[in-house]
């Protein structure tokens, strides 16, 4: 029961992933700074999303923040909780649902940045590989798209999806295809194994999920390979960043997870205290990306230590 | 006039084994046919190719002129054919009354009408002289009983013909009787009976005709003028056994089995003692379910004692390990030789050198592969074993064979004291006489036997000293002077002398 | 009985916890939902117990889910099939595969565990292939069809239903053992006068979800079937030994494929109601583990996975009791999510300990009396 | 032996296809992977075929893996203890697990599926708790520990312990059972001859890890023990027939619960050496399915679930068989990868069913001799 206790604000994720445990460390910061009582749940799969949605609102939280894992078939659940409390969509939008607004990155612009850091790594082309943890979520079908578009310099287009079974190319760049690993990371380092394996030429990996890059970065030490093959990364996993500054990595693009878990409690907060100001016009909060390069990885790091209090 | 039941040519391969080489048999209505043979012979995989358990490779089945082939159980039951089968198969989860109906359930529409079952089952138990609730759970009767149930089982199909495949082979006297009654009034209703049975007495008694099969072949029929002891022996074993039972009159020397105050978990109220000296063959008698199993378990400490000191030797044995029992030098050959005796996947020399085997090791636990093969040629001549060649698993063996492994496995361990549950269950004349000539030799070493039978004969004939239970209790002690076949009946009902 | 009596208990005992503990577990809303859930998730279990009950094991519930769950979406919406001709052709292919385990482990003799662990594997890999592992959903279309699992029942029509089915069950009880007959009717109406006053306290918006019903129906069915008929009896009794039911006469072949047919058909219907309920599914994990948490509330309900034994009441309830131990979590310490599993797996563990010493405990006073 | 032989008909098969397939797969590099991968998870295999062996099943493995995976590096990154503690500690509480699985199922005869199903909940449950669901890793630190996993061997001292490994084959095939001694030997030999030639032409960067070398050791060790020494035919035989080795004498329920014990630290250090090897771990999926896959290729590889049938070679052969089919679809055919589950699940099946077919056939062979 939380009958008189203060309010209460609940954060959703798409899944596990130390993506989230940043996210979490912001909405607890927010928690504490607000003196308000913040909840992070993280499920596994679209089934126990669901769950917990219906559970917070029969818990009666004041406000929920959630990261849909597939939101064109999500609408119904995400609007019934939203009929119920203060409903925003963060890191991956739901536009079709009656969210109040979404707050978090384009998914496929952070993909075309991403793919420009690969253009900068490999500027004469090359065999390029992609790494992902799973293409069901829809953050994760832009984000891998963008870089795709980018790639291939083809217009804007959000919608566009290529299949992972076929191989693209221009007259620079060859896109071997896109590796899934289910989170397994052992998989995950096996692809890139088998990667190298399959292509010795490989000119650059890319990996789209926090805890690929390091994957990757693990592959080439232990075959020997560091600094020859180009890596491009995505999140800010410590060793993507350690890579970074060792010269191993070219970028990563990091969107800003602790702030979406921050500002999500931050907002939610104000509106259940009834101010509707902080609702945007648009319904998009951007919180942009942004590419970090050997250059900005120092201070970035050492900035993103001090937000988790390390 | 045809006869109700014929066989003809019947012809069966196991892999390296030729079971039945072109078998003719023919039973009339209301005949019982005595069919023996020695263990292996192929009785059991005649009568359940008879009852569509097996298929047969060649020949012809006619009932009632007939021509039949059964390709499952149910069309033989249709036909009229049911089996008891030797090995005991009840759906241990069921109870009593579920298991006589089962597969035969009344029902209306697919519903089964419980309460009538419970009542028809009741009188069908009834006739196989077992007064017992039909709703008790078989998972609480002891063997002796569930081959009751089995009987009744069968009873309850109503057969045309009925076969029964060693049915008295846990049964004591009393359940004899009672099923040979039924029997006679089966005869007079007409049904023709087949029954198979090691126990040539009983064989006597209820046979009108008698076949015998060896290796396979059939090798001749006796008519019930021609049926004695001798004939039928000599026909199965193809010579005659002089000296049955071999006489004893060795020396008997100190106790080496003292049991004192043993409680059982089956009878916590009652408590036992006895003693067995060296060179002594104790004989155990009693009724189905008297507890004498449980008894035997307790001593060897493979069931739980609730009280009671056990020695061997003078020295105490702990209960609750038989390996301690083993340590200090009993064996004990159990009465469900497939569960508790062999491993059934294993070969025979594995399983002669189960309880060897830590012994005979090398230093660090490696086992002694040539101590192995010695354990196996050894127990093998010994027991004059037949196997299918090496490598068989003992599972397909025949019980007669089966039970010398599991016998043999303990004598390769060269006993003290050697308990023994019903040793002569399933197992043919031959085989007997050598388990008979065993048990003598050992007691003539100095060792003391102590076994378990239902069968009155052998109790009589072996027994130095004979026990009779009576509902877990020690009804009485009978000295070979003293025994008589009425003085163990008395007792075992829980009368006096 | 008995064992149903046990796990009965520890629910009880659960669910007074959590009124205690939440003041809006008994809320409409809240129990709402548990119903929902313990339909959608029960009716795999009820599915695999049929084939527990044979001594076999189905692993592969969880990708029969994954195919129906995500064949569903994607023949109607990518593919635009019917729904008609949908879901003729999906079950259809649930069928063939029920019937397919039973044929490998009737006739060739292969281990359960074996086959449904290929099963488990290339299902779910094949839905993964062929929908190139895409996201799939209904977005906001085939509402009628999504109604079989959102749609509701009124009150009055639910409170019909739950009469019936206590009147069958204390009736079953009455018949079955008569030692525990009081318990089970005490518990039945107690369980009754619960769900009852939850109801009349907040009667205003409160539905039952046709899953639900659904499960009812299921469990109603397979609980006649397996107690009461011929073929339930047959099937208990090949359960706890193959050779006594083939000997006696019964067609255990043909029962075991039986079984195995049933338990992917339930297995696709739960897939089906839980696709339509949730919207949408992801091939590579739809259904994920579900063979476990259906096996495990069988076997908290009383069922032995050394066959021959069953109980439909007590699978239902322990299902029953591994939601409302979820949604509880997510009630009342929402923090400890992640230790959801830890809880749900000492709960079963405490049950079948508790139900292994209170047998003994039981046959201890049999002997001695 | 013959059922291994089986199994390796099949992995050459598979094996020449993959030569024929791509023409990386025999390149040093990837040699040195497979061989890493069979020696990360042949060692989970055959820790699970003792278990199997008792008639037993484990599967919490996927558990202990990530226990021990994601608990060294929480333990020695976030709480800063040192090595040898934590090694200690992690191993100690491993331990305690197997003998925990052990105990319930021995002493209160509670069935392995049900205590160690729990086991797969709790333990990862635990982990996740603990350490706040977060991602662990080493960072760039500890580099001389995850030489353990990440060393190598020189090509030289492999060869002598292939040498020694098929010396050992050939004398065991040769004192088993002579007729198979033919088809063993030749097998051994001809794939020692294929390592032996893909070594010699790459030998340039070729090492093996030492997970390799580890398994080699485990496998050599564990073969002995099932088939040489005393206590492994105690296992067999308890396997086969509990109650009769009870009635043998043998210490049954001790024998089960040293099975469960080294099935779990086989887990624990399969797990040790993975995380050590990819250098981070996730508490949420580290290791999950680890056992399905453990199980399966204790299956294919020789192993009865029934218990009393084990077979240590066929056990990592059925490994590198699955390993080298995952493999095999990234090089060739990555497009497909969402498939390999489903060829995976294909290829246990028709090995399973291709076993069956082939005893049927030998034994209708001699039964018309
Ligand atoms: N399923 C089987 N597979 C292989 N061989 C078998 C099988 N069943 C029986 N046999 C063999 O067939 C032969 C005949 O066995 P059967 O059981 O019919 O003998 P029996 O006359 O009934 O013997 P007993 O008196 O010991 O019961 C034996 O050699 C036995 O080993
Ligand atoms: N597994 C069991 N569970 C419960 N009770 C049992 C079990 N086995 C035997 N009993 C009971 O223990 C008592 C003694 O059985 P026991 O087997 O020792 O008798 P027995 O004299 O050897 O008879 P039989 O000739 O039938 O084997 C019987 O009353 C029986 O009902
Ligand atoms: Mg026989
Ligand atoms: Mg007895």
């Amino acid at each position: 029961g939380k009958k008189d206790e203060g309010p209460s604000y609940a954060f959703v994720t798409n899944g596990v992933a130390s993506f989230w445990d940043i996210a979490k460390s912001g909405a607890e910061a927010a928690g504490q700074e607000l003196g308000v009582d913040v909840t992070v749940l993280m499920p596994n799969g679209v089934v126990e999303q669901k769950q917990m949605i219906e559970d917070l609102v029969i818990r009666g939280a004041d406000g929920i923040a959630i990261s849909p894992i597939d939101p064109d078939n999500q609408t119904e659940v995400i609007n019934e909780a939203a009929a119920a409390t203060n409903l925003i969509t963060a890191d991956s939008d739901a536009p079709k649902s009656d969210r109040m607004f979404y707050l978090g990155v384009d998914n496929y612009e952070a993909g075309r940045m991403c793919g420009q850091l690969v253009k900068e790594a490999l500027p004469d082309g090359g065999k390029v590989m992609i790494f992902i943890g799973r293409l069901e979520q829809d953050n994760a079908k832009r984000r891998r798209q963008g870089v795709i578009d980018e790639l291939l310099d083809r217009s804007m287009d959000p919608t566009r999806f290529d299949p992972p079974a076929e191989v693209l190319k221009n007259d620079k760049y060859e896109i071997l295809g896109t590796l899934t690993d289910q989170f397994d990371r052992v998989r995950g380092k096996q692809n890139m194994d088998d990667t190298l394996t399959a292509h010795p030429d490989l000119g650059c990996a890319v990996g789209l999920f926090v805890f690929n890059p390091p994957l990757i970065l693990e592959s080439l030490k232990s075959a020997g390979k560091l600094g020859q093959v180009k890596v491009v990364g995505f999140d800010e996993a410590d060793e993507t960043l350690q890579g970074i500054l060792d010269g191993h990595v070219h970028g990563t693009v990091v969107q800003n997870p602790f702030e979406y878990g921050k500002r999500s409690i931050e907002i939610l907060h104000a509106l259940n205290q009834g101010d509707t100001s902080v609702v945007p016009e648009d319904g998009f909060i951007n919180v942009p990306a942004r590419q970090i390069r050997k250059d900005t990885a120092e201070a970035f790091w050492a900035d993103l230590k001090s937000k988790l209090g390390e | 006039m045809s006869a109700l039941l014929e066989l003809r040519g019947i012809e069966k391969r196991f892999s390296g084994v030729h079971a039945l080489k072109a078998v003719d048999l023919h039973v009339d209505e209301g005949e019982v046919l005595a069919l023996l043979g020695e263990n292996g012979a192929g009785k059991s995989t005649l009568m359940k190719i008879l009852a569509g358990v097996q298929r047969a490779d060649g020949g012809e089945i006619r009932v009632g002129g007939e021509v039949r082939s059964f390709r499952s159980v149910a069309e033989a039951l249709e036909a009229g054919v049911a089996l008891i089968h030797q090995e005991l198969n009840l759906a241990e989860n069921l109870d009593v009354a579920a298991n006589v109906f089962l597969g035969r359930e009344p029902s209306r529409w697919g519903v089964i009408d419980a309460a009538r079952m419970h009542r028809e089952a009741g009188t069908w138990l009834k006739k196989a002289g077992l007064e017992i609730d039909p709703s008790t759970a078989v998972s609480e009767l002891s063997i002796g009983r569930r081959q009751q149930v089995e009987i009744a089982k069968a009873l309850a199909v109503n057969a045309r013909i009925l076969i029964m495949d060693e049915p008295t082979s846990s049964l004591s006297e009393t359940e004899t009787r009672k099923l040979f009654d039924v029997i006679r009034d089966l005869k007079a209703s007409g049904v023709a009976i087949i029954y198979i049975s090691h126990r040539l007495g009983e064989v006597q008694e209820v046979a009108d005709r008698v076949t015998v099969l060896r290796d396979g072949e059939k090798v001749g029929d006796l008519d019930k003028e021609g049926i004695s002891h001798e004939s039928m022996v000599r026909m199965m074993v193809g010579r005659d056994l002089d000296a049955f039972f071999p006489r004893r009159q060795g020396e008997v020397g100190e106790p080496v089995l003292e049991v004192d105050g043993l409680r059982t978990l089956a009878f916590p109220a009652e408590s036992m003692g006895f003693s067995v000296r060296a060179g002594e063959i104790v004989g155990i008698a009693g009724l189905v379910g008297a507890g004498r199993s449980e008894m035997l378990q307790a001593v060897f400490g493979v069931d739980r004692r609730l009280a009671g000191e056990v020695r061997v030797g003078g020295r105490l044995v702990r209960g609750g390990s038989p390996a301690e029992a083993i340590a200090a030098g009993m064996a004990l050959v159990p009465e469900d030789r497939k569960r508790d005796g062999l491993v059934l996947e294993m070969g025979v020399g594995e399983n002669l050198s189960l309880v060897t085997l830590a012994r005979d090791a090398f230093p660090g636990g490696f086992r002694r592969g040539s101590a192995e093969r010695q354990v196996e040629k050894e127990m093998g001549e010994a027991m004059r074993i037949k196997t299918a060649g090496a490598g068989q698993a003992v599972g397909r063996m025949s019980g007669g064979n089966q039970q010398k492994v599991v016998i043999g496995k303990w004598l390769a361990m060269d006993p003290e004291v050697l308990l023994l549950d019903e040793p002569t269950r399933g197992v043919d004349v031959g085989a007997k006489h050598e388990i008979y000539v065993l048990m003598e030799a050992l007691a003539e070493r100095g060792k003391a036997v102590v076994f378990v039978s239902s069968d009155m004969v052998e109790v009589l004939a072996m027994s130095d000293r004979i026990l009779v239970m009576h509902e877990g209790r020690l009804g009485g002690e009978l000295s070979r002077e003293q025994a008589s076949e009425e003085a163990v009946m008395a007792l075992a009902t829980g009368g006096k002398l | 009985m008995k064992k149903t009596l046990g796990v009965l208990m520890v629910f009880v005992a659960v669910c007074l916890a959590a009124i205690g503990l939440s003041d809006v577990f008994l809320s409409a809303g809240n129990i709402e939902r548990l119903l929902l859930r313990i339909g959608l998730f029960s009716i795999l279990a009820i599915g695999v117990s049929f084939v527990i009950v044979t001594g076999g094991i189905d692993l592969s519930i969880g990708s029969v889910v994954c195919l129906v769950g995500c064949g569903l979406p994607w023949l109607l919406v990518e593919q635009g099939w019917s729904v008609g001709l949908t879901l003729t052709v999906l079950f259809l292919v649930v069928g063939l595969i029920g019937w397919g385990h039973g044929m490998l482990i009737t006739k060739l003799k292969l281990q359960p565990f074996v086959v449904t662990l290929c099963g488990l594997l290339v299902y779910r890999g094949l839905v993964r292939g062929v929908t190139g592992d895409r996201s799939l959903g209904f977005g906001s279309e085939y509402e009628s069809l999504r109604q079989l699992a959102q749609g509701e029942l009124a009150p009055s029509l639910l409170l019909g239903v739950l009469a019936v089915v206590l009147a069958g069950v204390a009736v079953y009880g009455w018949m079955k053992e008569r030692r525990f007959r009081a318990g089970v009717v005490a518990s039945s109406v107690a369980a009754g006068l619960a769900v009852l006053g939850a109801v009349l306290l907040r009667q205003s918006e409160f539905g039952v979800k046709f899953p639900f019903v659904i499960l009812m129906v299921v469990a109603g069915l397979a609980g006649v079937f397996l107690n009461l008929t011929v073929w339930g009896r047959h099937l208990l009794a090949l359960g706890n030994s193959e050779e006594a039911a083939r000997f006696s006469g019964i067609a255990t072949d043909r029962l075991v494929i039986v079984s195995y047919i049933l338990c992917a058909l339930l297995a696709g219907l739960g897939g089906l109601l839980i696709v339509l309920d949730v919207g949408s599914a992801q091939p590579s994990d739809f259904g994920n583990f579900y063979e476990l948490y259906a096996i495990a509330a069988a076997v908290i309900g009383g069922c032995s996975l050394r066959g021959g034994q069953g109980a439909v009441i007590g699978v239902v309830v322990g299902m029953a009791l591994i939601q409302v131990i979820r949604n509880l979590i997510v009630l009342v310490i929402p923090k400890y999510q992640n230790l959801e599993f830890a809880v749900i797996g000492v709960v079963i563990l405490l049950g079948v300990i508790g139900d292994e010493v209170f047998k003994r405990l039981a046959e201890k006073r049999r002997r001695l009396t």
